[in-house]
């Protein structure tokens, strides 16, 4: 893991209130794993003072890496004000990456809302081994698939108010696949708000199903030496809490206590 | 230009800069190696150990508030014993000083703890966090009571052969009657301050942001405060003081050196630059050969004079 | 939809919003009337008024600090006669409360302070600034102590037929111990904070930056503390509490509001947006039309459960 | 006065570390009078908190109002990275201006640094009838006549390294000026770092000639309502500290205590 500036190669508007921003760092391209993540220092004063965190959501040629986020708050807006040549203190990668193998037929990608930024990079990998269902709650915020480099026949689109793919949240498409398939899905990644990972969790952990998370925390120092990003162990598990920028943010999803989140 | 000398010494402890961690802001240090080559410091203050390990506080820990952050970890950590077996190994490789921040919630925890440290090689010497909730006095902190402060310094001198920093509260009306009686008390150093209790609402859920209610603030925020206590009292004593409070740079230290402190701890400052202990040993250099400063404990207390 | 009801009350006192100016950072009112209508304001806290005129400290006065400011402008006023000639009549053609914050180094300075003010119309309220050094026991502040506390509180009473409002020190152990002597003594209400003591060095002069080496700390910076202890206070007394500090916008004041404040003063974010205060009555109103909320009383203390 | 955003319509470097501003405002630029200030509100967050006083250093057309400012930190950064089309939060304008006669000939003006600012405004305002004394440390710091809209004849400078002009200080030149002429100025205004006016008082106070000066302090409201920008009045004055912002920033060279300050 590295801490560097690195420069804004673009920074584009690809949905309502969504930016997919490249930033120049070789090294950070060259160990990305997909489900890691990046701490941003969004601003030089003191105020924003913490780094804000954000998913490698793909690396693009050698030497840069790709962010998608939504403009939730101050940080994100003096991200989505930058234009080429501006720069950001970066650190990273950080956390543990999903878990694939090399041939990761069979494998379905759940994504609600931002959710998509690690899948996206994920499914990058698989490229059509896999199936990715993503979610929006309408279609202004639905990310173009080319903006992520994925190959159209493999993403199905859901938004909860119809206004593109099927009508309803996400986790209806991962029930029916559920449902409809034999052979269901042999590994299930998911990313997105804590209500649809409880859902997911719902439905994939009496089935037994291989399935991995990535969550979110607020977070302080991104290097788990802070312990403030800290997640429900499941019952029985060795401890109490998980540190999400440490032990996630990607976790089975059995690892985690979803009443208590 | 001969290199300037940025030793220091706290007492009975000497360190090659004065530049040190602030626990809990530094896990155990191996968190931060990738970046930061605790070599290049004057030293690490590890985590708070407890005797026994804790899981901490419900989520949400931390929140960020205008130039600062509230924290309510509730000192989880691996406990005695964990720590020990699991993050001593890794420190005791280190050419750098390994100072131990203990809390315990009765005077016996606190012996306990220190007791368990005691003669072990690698750990140069104690840092022991007064700001906690006494069971026996209604969850009132130690270290809002000179007498308490005092009795939990006495009981970790009585277990352990090591230099003692006893680390103060803000949250005091005086913090030189507290920094006195620990100093009678016999310990080694001072260091100061912890957080300053502080609450976030969210106004939506209409309930307290942090799951604890209230957290500990701490950042730039209070640096101001921090450099205040630690000017009274570097006046009020005559052992080292270490100053800890909203440090972040090397500018941030030097206001602190002149205030009197011996050395300094960054805290906060690590989550918003990891590498900024390392950037504050060069700054330090930078600015003593700039003034043409052979030593840099030429400048503590520099600013002690007209007040 | 009909219009929100933002009437709040403090004891005997009504007040048409709870947004109040707090004193020293307004002025007499007049300063900022080509900006701020006051009859839009719940009320305004002037600067505080001593027995005699009083110069100040020597500059500087103040200094710029992380998310916050330190003043050591020494409470500098015209004094008790200029003020009722050449302030209040002014003041008294205001639709709005005008508070008059009062301070002493004496029981009797205070006492004759009140004394002056007692009758006068125009006058809504005192607010009794109790965070100033007692020159009777070497300059600990009267605030500091519960007794002394109780005693400013009481020569005040004494001594005028208004409602009384005392502003306690955040500078304390415990604050709710204060609050409580204060209570007891007969106070109407209570302000907090005051400004947390704090310092700034400049590195190239080696000395304190302010004239009066320390000051006070003000600002967004000292916010979360504030809120601390308003919802501490609020536990602890029955009287209504007016939460100060780092208040900025209507979603700050959202915060002490439901934290148990029945009204906010806004001080150092005058300085950053002179028509604050009027933002934040529009920012309330908002705020509760969206919510469907008919009277602001209804969201006071709504963060007081869950603790 | 008045408080409002006010965009950025030109923002030019016209010597080292040194920017011209151009901001929109009719209101301002209609009722600004040389020597008064604004407050600007460099950022939107909450670090740097505090606003920034700027003398007016003149208007353009009737709706532009200009700000002349060297780069010493934070604030004045963010000013420098400021591009047309961006804005600040304008308050003024603000305190005091000088007081000069609709015929003002025999007008010396005597600027130190940045003190030139307010001074090109009052220079403007006198057009020919009076003589500006510019002083700088080097040539790269000295402001090209044109950028202030200046008559080159009017205008002396003076040079601490003698890369341009006088070689020596600007209060030489005053000293050169009283001692050589009668007819000696009627009217001296100055402006500049407090050695700089110590030394203008140091020549002018013995003389009896009449002279204002523009003061700068720290600030915090810069509407007289928080008293934190005093500077020591003369012996003998009906008070101890005036307020630069309110009583000043121009105030006559004797009422200020030049021992004290
Ligand atoms: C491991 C991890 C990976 C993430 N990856 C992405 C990503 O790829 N794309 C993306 O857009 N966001 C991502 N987030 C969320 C992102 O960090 C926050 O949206 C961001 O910090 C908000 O910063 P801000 O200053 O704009 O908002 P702030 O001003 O800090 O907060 C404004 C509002 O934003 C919301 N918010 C704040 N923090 C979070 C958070 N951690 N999660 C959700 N909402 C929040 C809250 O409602 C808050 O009130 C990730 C978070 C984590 C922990
Ligand atoms: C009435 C008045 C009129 C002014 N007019 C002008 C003008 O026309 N052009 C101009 O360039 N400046 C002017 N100044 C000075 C200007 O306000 C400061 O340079 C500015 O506030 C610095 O802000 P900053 O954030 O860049 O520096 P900061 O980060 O706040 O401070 C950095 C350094 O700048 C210096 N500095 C800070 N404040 C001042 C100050 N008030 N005066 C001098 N140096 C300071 C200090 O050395 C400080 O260490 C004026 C000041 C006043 C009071
Ligand atoms: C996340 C976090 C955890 C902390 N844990 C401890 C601790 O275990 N023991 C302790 O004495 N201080 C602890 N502190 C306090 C810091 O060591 C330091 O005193 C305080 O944060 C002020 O310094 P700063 O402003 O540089 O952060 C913690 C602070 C933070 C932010
Ligand atoms: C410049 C200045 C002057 C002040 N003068 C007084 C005063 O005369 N009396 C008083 O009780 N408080 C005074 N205060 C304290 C404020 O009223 C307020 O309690 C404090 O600043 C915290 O609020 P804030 O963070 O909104 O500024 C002053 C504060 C400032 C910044
Ligand atoms: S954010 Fe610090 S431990 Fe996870
Ligand atoms: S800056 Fe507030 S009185 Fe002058």
């Amino acid at each position: 893991m590295i801490e560097q500036h690195a420069e804004v190669i673009f920074n584009d508007p690809v949905a309502a209130d969504t930016c997919l921003m490249g930033l120049k760092s070789r090294e950070i391209a060259a160990r990305a794993h997909p489900g890691q993540f990046v701490m941003v220092r969004v601003g030089p004063h003191a105020d924003p003072l913490l780094r804000r965190p954000f998913s490698i959501c793909g690396v693009w040629e050698q030497d840069c890496f790709l962010i998608l986020y939504r403009v939730v708050g101050r940080g994100t807006r003096m991200m989505a004000d930058a234009g080429s040549g501006d720069g950001f203190g970066i650190l990273g990668p950080l956390g543990t990456g999903f878990d694939f193998p090399e041939q990761p037929e069979g494998s379905l990608l759940v994504a609600g809302g931002m959710g998509i930024a690690p899948l996206g990079f994920l499914a990058g990998r698989m490229d059509r081994d896999m199936h990715l269902l993503a979610g929006y709650g309408s279609i202004d915020q639905q990310i173009p698939v080319h903006a992520l480099g994925l190959s159209p026949g493999t993403v199905l689109t859901a938004t909860e108010d119809g206004s593109a793919g099927h009508h309803g949240r996400v986790t209806d498409l991962l029930e029916e696949t559920l449902k409809r398939s034999p052979p269901t899905p042999t590994r299930v990644y998911a990313c997105g708000p804590t209500p649809m990972l409880k859902a997911v969790a719902g439905l994939i952990l009496n089935r037994g199903v291989f399935c991995q998370v990535s969550l979110e925390s607020t977070m302080a120092c991104g290097l788990g030496a802070c312990q403030g990003c800290a997640v429900p162990a499941a019952p029985g598990r060795d401890r109490k809490y998980y540190h999400v920028c440490q032990d996630g943010p990607v976790f089975d999803i059995g690892a985690i206590d979803w009443e208590q989140i | 230009m001969s290199p300037v000398d940025l030793n220091v010494r706290l007492g009975p402890l000497e360190l090659k800069n004065p530049v040190l961690t602030a626990s809990g802001t530094f896990g155990y240090g191996r968190e931060f190696a990738e970046l930061v080559d605790p070599s290049r410091l004057g030293g690490m203050v590890v985590k708070g150990i407890s005797l026994k390990p804790r899981p901490g506080n419900p989520p949400p820990r931390i929140v960020e508030t205008p130039c600062g952050m509230l924290n309510a970890i509730g000192l989880a950590n691996v406990g005695l014993d964990a720590f020990l077996k699991e993050k001593l190994p890794w420190l005791q490789t280190l050419h750098t000083a390994v100072i131990v921040n203990i809390y315990g919630h009765t005077l016996e925890e606190y012996a306990q703890v220190a007791a368990g440290l005691n003669g072990i090689e690698g750990i140069s010497a104690l840092e022991v966090n007064i700001s906690c909730p006494n069971v026996a006095r209604g969850g009132m902190a130690f270290g809002a009571d000179p007498d308490m402060s005092a009795r939990v310094t006495e009981a970790v001198l009585k277990h352990i052969d090591k230099p003692v920093i006893v680390k103060l509260s803000p949250n005091v009306t005086d913090i030189g009657v507290i920094a006195r009686a620990v100093e009678t008390a016999g310990a080694h150093a001072l260091s100061l301050i912890n957080t300053l209790t502080g609450m976030a609402i969210d106004i939506e859920t209409r309930k307290p942001v942090l799951g604890n209610s209230s957290g500990g603030l701490s950042g730039p925020a209070i640096r101001p405060v921090a450099l205040y206590m630690v000017h009274q009292v570097v006046k009020a004593v005559r052992i080292p003081v270490i100053g800890v409070g909203g440090i972040v740079t090397a500018e941030d230290a030097l206001q602190f050196l002149m205030a009197g402190a011996s050395a300094v701890e960054v805290g906060t400052g690590n989550f918003v630059y990891p590498k900024a202990t390392l950037e504050m040993v060069d700054g330090l250099t930078r600015f003593c050969e700039k003034k043409g400063i052979p030593a840099i404990t030429e400048i503590i207390g520099a600013a002690q004079q007209d007040c």
